[in-house]
């Protein structure tokens, strides 16, 4: 099986829907001419041309707004936020327009976006290159939201959200780009090679919208996280010797709700974990939702783990990354019980 | 505390109270500007976006290069399609009043605009409106009774009660559903022109926003895409003076026509007598015939009047004075047509009365039926199970769940 | 004591303001010369000048961007977005700009501007016309939120949020502008003068920013909402003969969690509703740092009334809202304990 | 799978393997141009917008009407805030190169933008500069070490670590905090003109963006609000021929020049050549007594080149030839000033050469103290805790919480 990094997962799964389906397009600023800031758009104009490739405007509003009509008309645009700190010009297109299209006309317009953006912290990019908004966009009814944490997910979940009728919003932790990372910047970087899910078919495929994943089976406490925070929590756990049962949401809207309560009702425990600001992230729902359905198997309160209530500051990102120790001290919380 | 301040605050040219006055209003006469070829480039024709194109003279007779020699038979067409959008918006209009649709926005004075440019368009080219071009759907041969079903959020309603009245759409009819985010709809304009150019296809996209709408964002994400990629695309601005209390001095035209845009973002720019119903016809099929021919999008800029009030929400009484429409110096776009066609003998005032009580007849006969489908308040309602579809293609499980709660909720 | 309704409330707010601190300006579209579109602003034009209650283009993204520019100036301005669907323009400039500026500039720089919007449904109002989209707010750090449910109230926080130093998102629930509304559309209508906290000073006070308020005494269940929602969860819990607590919560950012978790600790049970969108709304976060806080008391679960994840329908307007029946079966299930 | 398609895709000139090609660029000769006063009727102008403002011709030589007759002794502080700031980038070029800086952004061949214009305006005008616009710091005095510290994220930087390098602000100089997200800071300029204005004060703003910027949304609210309330600014782009690897023909530079948008938003637009010192600063001279008597806004589009890479991030050997900077036919900012002060006798080679020894030594002075201060990776460090000051005017109780957190994180 060949070996992917999720820059070249992300760059396959374009490639091969560009390649199958005539109406899809990708455009974004720095996407065409020359394969993007990340490199993820690499090659693409190069194999097919300038008019399924284009390089925009530095206009996020005008892509997104554009790529609706393009939608409207029969394409499927592919459309990268080149930071996802910068998706907030595009915001009132997707809240208003995109998300809303299908159901104002009853059914009759819809617009199958996808918009790619990196997100995340742990690249020195300080706090305008290192945002994790994805719980604002959870809140929008009508649109999907997706983070994969691995090149594998990454390349099937985009397939899938590019053949999607409805429109997703796709994030990518970049710090995750080149290989897993647990959480310790000191440590040698490690490649995706090394990683199971770092073995990516060349062909197509596609891992289902709307479903989590068990990362790592175990009895003792459930940790629900996603993107870069999978392999955080997976070497938190394993510091802690704790027998954690690890789910990768993977998808956002729809939410997988039965794969998490799951899991949750049979460990009794459940430690909630992402990069985001912590009020009113993610973790909110999830935390709300679980507690909901699973009261009455709960052996200690939910905990949440996840970046403080402050923008990501350049000099401290690693005290600001919600890293292993941070992730320990919420795992020893839910261990507890008085 | 006043303060001495250098801040310029635009002021309207009269306000309740005062007497009109459009002596701000800049105009060339009939006839006088000169129409250059459609492929002329934009630095050519700067003109065009300062002068007012226009045909219909006071004598009411068609003059000058834009004159878009149409038959007889299409100008009475295109009367009958804003005499329709009138008596339509009258009727709407009254039954809001009535109580029984829950809000409405008439296009009075400004009827000329959707209808000559919906004739001007061919069927295949999208439409991407704003609120206030009813005349488009109307000219375009959508049922009355179709859009009267929309105002009453009935169980015929296109929209399945989803959205406020007049937020209509129209897919055959190759008519963008209306949003009620001002501007939105521009750059989604250019999109669907961008895909159409991509994909090779003859079709151009045709958007309209109100003079207000061109301060929002989405006006210059348009205009730059357009420029950039030179899509096919006919972009129009209608500049009926207002845009709820504030006057077009506030969305920047007291400095400069909004038609001047265009040229500033290298695109054509052509400001076109609003209420003239040939001089929009002939300046649409010219900009239809750039964008189409590939010689790039056009600006144009529609000035008129909004004669009647923004909304059925609103009281214009507020901030201006009660006779402004009537003293409009651009005249009422319906009679001088009618006056045209007069001119030329083609029609007579027997005739327009009697066409005028043949529409009225035919909206209420539609009105009659359209009630029957159900109204806000009685009659057959849609399911309340709609409100959960159409989120997503395909329902997930959240919201079946919900659909089961209200179900629960509302016994049954 | 004068009776005022919650316009004329915010009108006194403003005006006092106005006539305070010559550095507060008031500005949005159609706010001057006609007096706001809900007539808000009625007055002050003619009273303050056309420099000091601006007129502005219909260019929500501007207003706020030129606000900032203002306050940097020293300036205090209260910008209106006419509804709060229609704030989405603005979003890149009150997330990476006004909620950032003091904490990026390390202080040396900030925007005291409250942002003042009408939100929430039931005036027939569709889709475009109805939002409640406070939860996306509180999820960017920088920025209060506020939430009045009562014209007493309004002022108060109102006036406080104009003096504050930091920006404020001051959201006005638009269908209580007028009389207190206990979700029943089709009983007559009631104006505040009925109600005690439809008495209104005529001079200058505040609301604290960053307290909720018990509205109601109760010792069965505690209710957590704000907004409409706070009447119409006081007629449910009546209707239920239930002995409820009712918490305003009023601020939800910076949040008085000593407040809520003080009643749920008391009363072991919890039900949380509001007006918006139920998946990911801010019914979310406090649902998930009560039952942080409070869990070891809880006697069931934490319960959410919500909008429904769909748009808000024009048509179907009462079967979206969380009316007395929604709320009544939330309380029913928080009641039980199997 | 190809398919006919009309779309028009802007095209870089020359891409890397190819020879430079800079035909597309439209020029005037120095003195060309006349100098209208600055009362001037906006559409009396519009020639401004189109032409190019040159001061400095072939030979060396100041010619024409927008000659601003400055001393040489005031030419010489020009020339060596230029040098300054070209010094100082190469010096913190190399500083990122070898680790000590996680990232830097050079100003090369544009100096004279920045330069020219914080001279040409006065202490108290406030400035909202775009993150390629380090010479406005210099000019105005910013001590080299405050700068450093900031890249640093040490425990003197003025933003205590929470900002990547090169997002400068002074206060006590009147310059705004530099932002990441692009063109935001445009309408903020504006809203701070206004507030001058409402106040009665005679400052002005003055505002920088590249024209790769001038896609974003805010360049258009700018404009607008500039526009309606004639607020007392000068917004500039900044076009150096190049965004990150896009060309200035995807901001629609192609179809006109950005100086061009001003008329069509009814506001004076200049184009100026922004590597001619004398040129831009005549012309900000100009734009700034107009701004400060009421006469309104400007737009100066500087049209140069950014002869270095986007940022220590980009390798521009990927999308454009390698000699392109060294073919722009405006020369460069620096040896022409240079070289007209040696044409007026007051400046020497062994003048400049000592002055680059002198500034290079002031640089690496500088950078000693700097890092005694700190760097990323080493020295003193500024505490965690303010991580979590300045979100809020006062830390409300779930920071302090939070604060606490960290400490137990972090072991005390
Ligand atoms: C984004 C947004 N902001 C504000 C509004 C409220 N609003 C609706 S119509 C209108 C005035 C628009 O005026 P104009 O564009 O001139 O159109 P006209 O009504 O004159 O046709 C306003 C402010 C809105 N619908 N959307
Ligand atoms: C809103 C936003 N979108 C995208 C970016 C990423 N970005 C940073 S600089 C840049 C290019 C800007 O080019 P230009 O405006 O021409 O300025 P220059 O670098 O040439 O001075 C881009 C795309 C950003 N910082 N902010
Ligand atoms: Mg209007
Ligand atoms: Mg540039």
């Amino acid at each position: 099986m060949p070996q992917m990094n999720m820059i070249q997962a992300l760059n396959s799964a374009m490639d091969i829907m560009l390649g199958r389906d005539p109406n899809v397009v990708v455009m974004g600023e720095d996407v065409g001419f020359f394969g993007g800031v990340f490199r993820v758009t690499d090659g693409l104009q190069r194999k097919y041309g300038e008019h399924r490739v284009l390089d925009t405007p530095i206009a996020e509003g005008a892509i997104i707004g554009a790529a609706i009509g393009m939608g409207v008309n029969g394409l499927r645009p592919v459309a990268e936020v080149q930071f996802a700190d910068y998706i907030y010009p595009a915001c009132d297109q997707i809240f208003s327009e995109l998300a809303r299209l299908r159901y104002r006309s009853a059914g009759e317009f819809w617009a199958p976006v996808t918009i790619r953006t990196p997100c995340g912290g742990g690249i020195r990019g300080g706090q305008t290159h290192s945002q994790s908004p994805e719980g604002i966009f959870t809140h929008v009814c009508g649109i999907k939201v997706v983070m994969p944490s691995n090149p594998y997910d990454a390349k099937g979940l985009l397939i899938a959200s590019i053949e999607d009728d409805d429109p997703v919003v796709f994030f990518e932790p970049k710090r995750i780009y080149n290989g897993p990372f647990d959480g310790e910047p000191n440590k040698p970087a490690v490649p995706w090679s090394t990683h199971p899910k770092g073995e990516v078919p060349e062909g197509y495929y596609t891992v289902p919208i709307g479903k989590a994943e068990v990362v790592r089976k175990g009895k003792q406490v459930s940790i629900i996280t996603y993107g870069t925070m999978v392999h955080v929590c997976e070497a938190a756990a394993r510091s802690l010797g704790l027998d954690a049962e690890i789910i990768d949401v993977r998808t956002m809207v729809p939410l997988d709700v039965d794969t998490l309560c799951t899991s949750v009702k049979k460990t009794g425990r459940c430690l909630i974990a992402h990069e985001a600001t912590r009020f009113s992230g993610f973790g909110a729902e999830l935390s709300a939702t679980i507690q909901e359905e699973c009261f009455w198997n709960l052996e200690a309160p939910i905990g949440r783990v996840a970046g403080w209530d402050t923008p990501y500051p350049h000099a401290f990102e690693w005290e600001y990354f919600p890293g292993p120790q941070r992730v320990a001290a919420g795992l020893k919380a839910v261990m507890e019980t008085p | 505390m006043p303060r001495r301040s250098r801040l310029h605050i635009p002021h309207a040219h009269s306000r309740p109270g005062e007497a009109p006055d459009f002596s701000y209003l800049e105009t060339s006469p009939a006839g006088a500007v000169a129409r250059p070829d459609v492929n002329a480039r934009v630095r050519d024709i700067g003109n065009l976006s300062i002068e007012l194109v226009r045909v219909l003279d006071d004598d009411h007779r068609a003059v000058g290069p834009w004159h878009p020699h149409l038959d007889p038979s299409d100008l009475q067409v295109g009367l009958r399609h804003m005499l329709l959008t009138r008596v339509y918006d009258d009727r709407m209009q009254r039954s809001q009043r009535q109580g029984k649709v829950s809000f409405y926005m008439r296009s009075l004075g400004e009827e000329a605009v959707s209808v000559a440019q919906a004739m001007a368009l061919r069927p295949g080219d999208m439409l991407f409106p704003s609120y206030r071009n009813q005349g488009l759907f109307i000219t375009r041969g959508k049922p009355l009774v179709d859009m009267m079903c929309q105002l009453l959020s009935n169980t015929r309603d296109m929209c399945k009660g989803r959205q406020l009245p007049v937020m209509y759409h129209w897919t055959a009819g190759r008519i963008f559903s209306i949003s009620g985010n001002l501007t939105t709809q521009f750059p989604q304009a250019v999109g669907w022109a961008m895909a159409a150019a991509i994909k090779g296809e003859d079709d151009i996209a045709a958007t309209w926003i109100g003079e207000g709408s061109s301060a929002e964002a989405d006006f210059h994400h348009a205009m730059l895409f357009a420029s950039v990629y030179q899509a096919p695309v006919i972009l129009n601005i209608v500049n009926n003076q207002w845009a709820i209390s504030t006057f077009q001095g506030f969305a920047g035209g007291e400095q400069r026509s909004f038609a001047a845009r265009g040229p500033g973002y290298g695109m054509a720019g052509v400001r076109v007598d609003g209420n003239d119903f040939l001089a929009v016809y002939a300046v649409t099929q010219w900009a239809a015939e750039r964008a189409r021919t590939g010689a790039g999008p056009t600006l144009i800029e529609h000035v008129t009047y909004r004669g009647a009030a923004h909304s059925t929400s609103d009281d214009p009484s507020r901030y201006r004075p009660k006779d402004d429409y009537e003293k409009w110096p651009l005249g009422d776009p319906v009679e001088r047509l009618k006056n045209h066609l007069i001119s030329l003998g083609e029609w007579s005032e027997e005739r327009h009365a009697a066409l005028v009580q043949e529409l009225e007849e035919h909206v209420l006969e539609s009105w009659k039926e359209a009630v029957q489908y159900g109204t806000l308040t009685d009659g057959p309602r849609l399911s309340r199970d709609l409100m959960f579809e159409d989120v997503f293609k395909e329902m997930p499980a959240h919201l079946r769940k919900q659909r089961e709660q209200l179900r629960a909720e509302q016994g049954g």
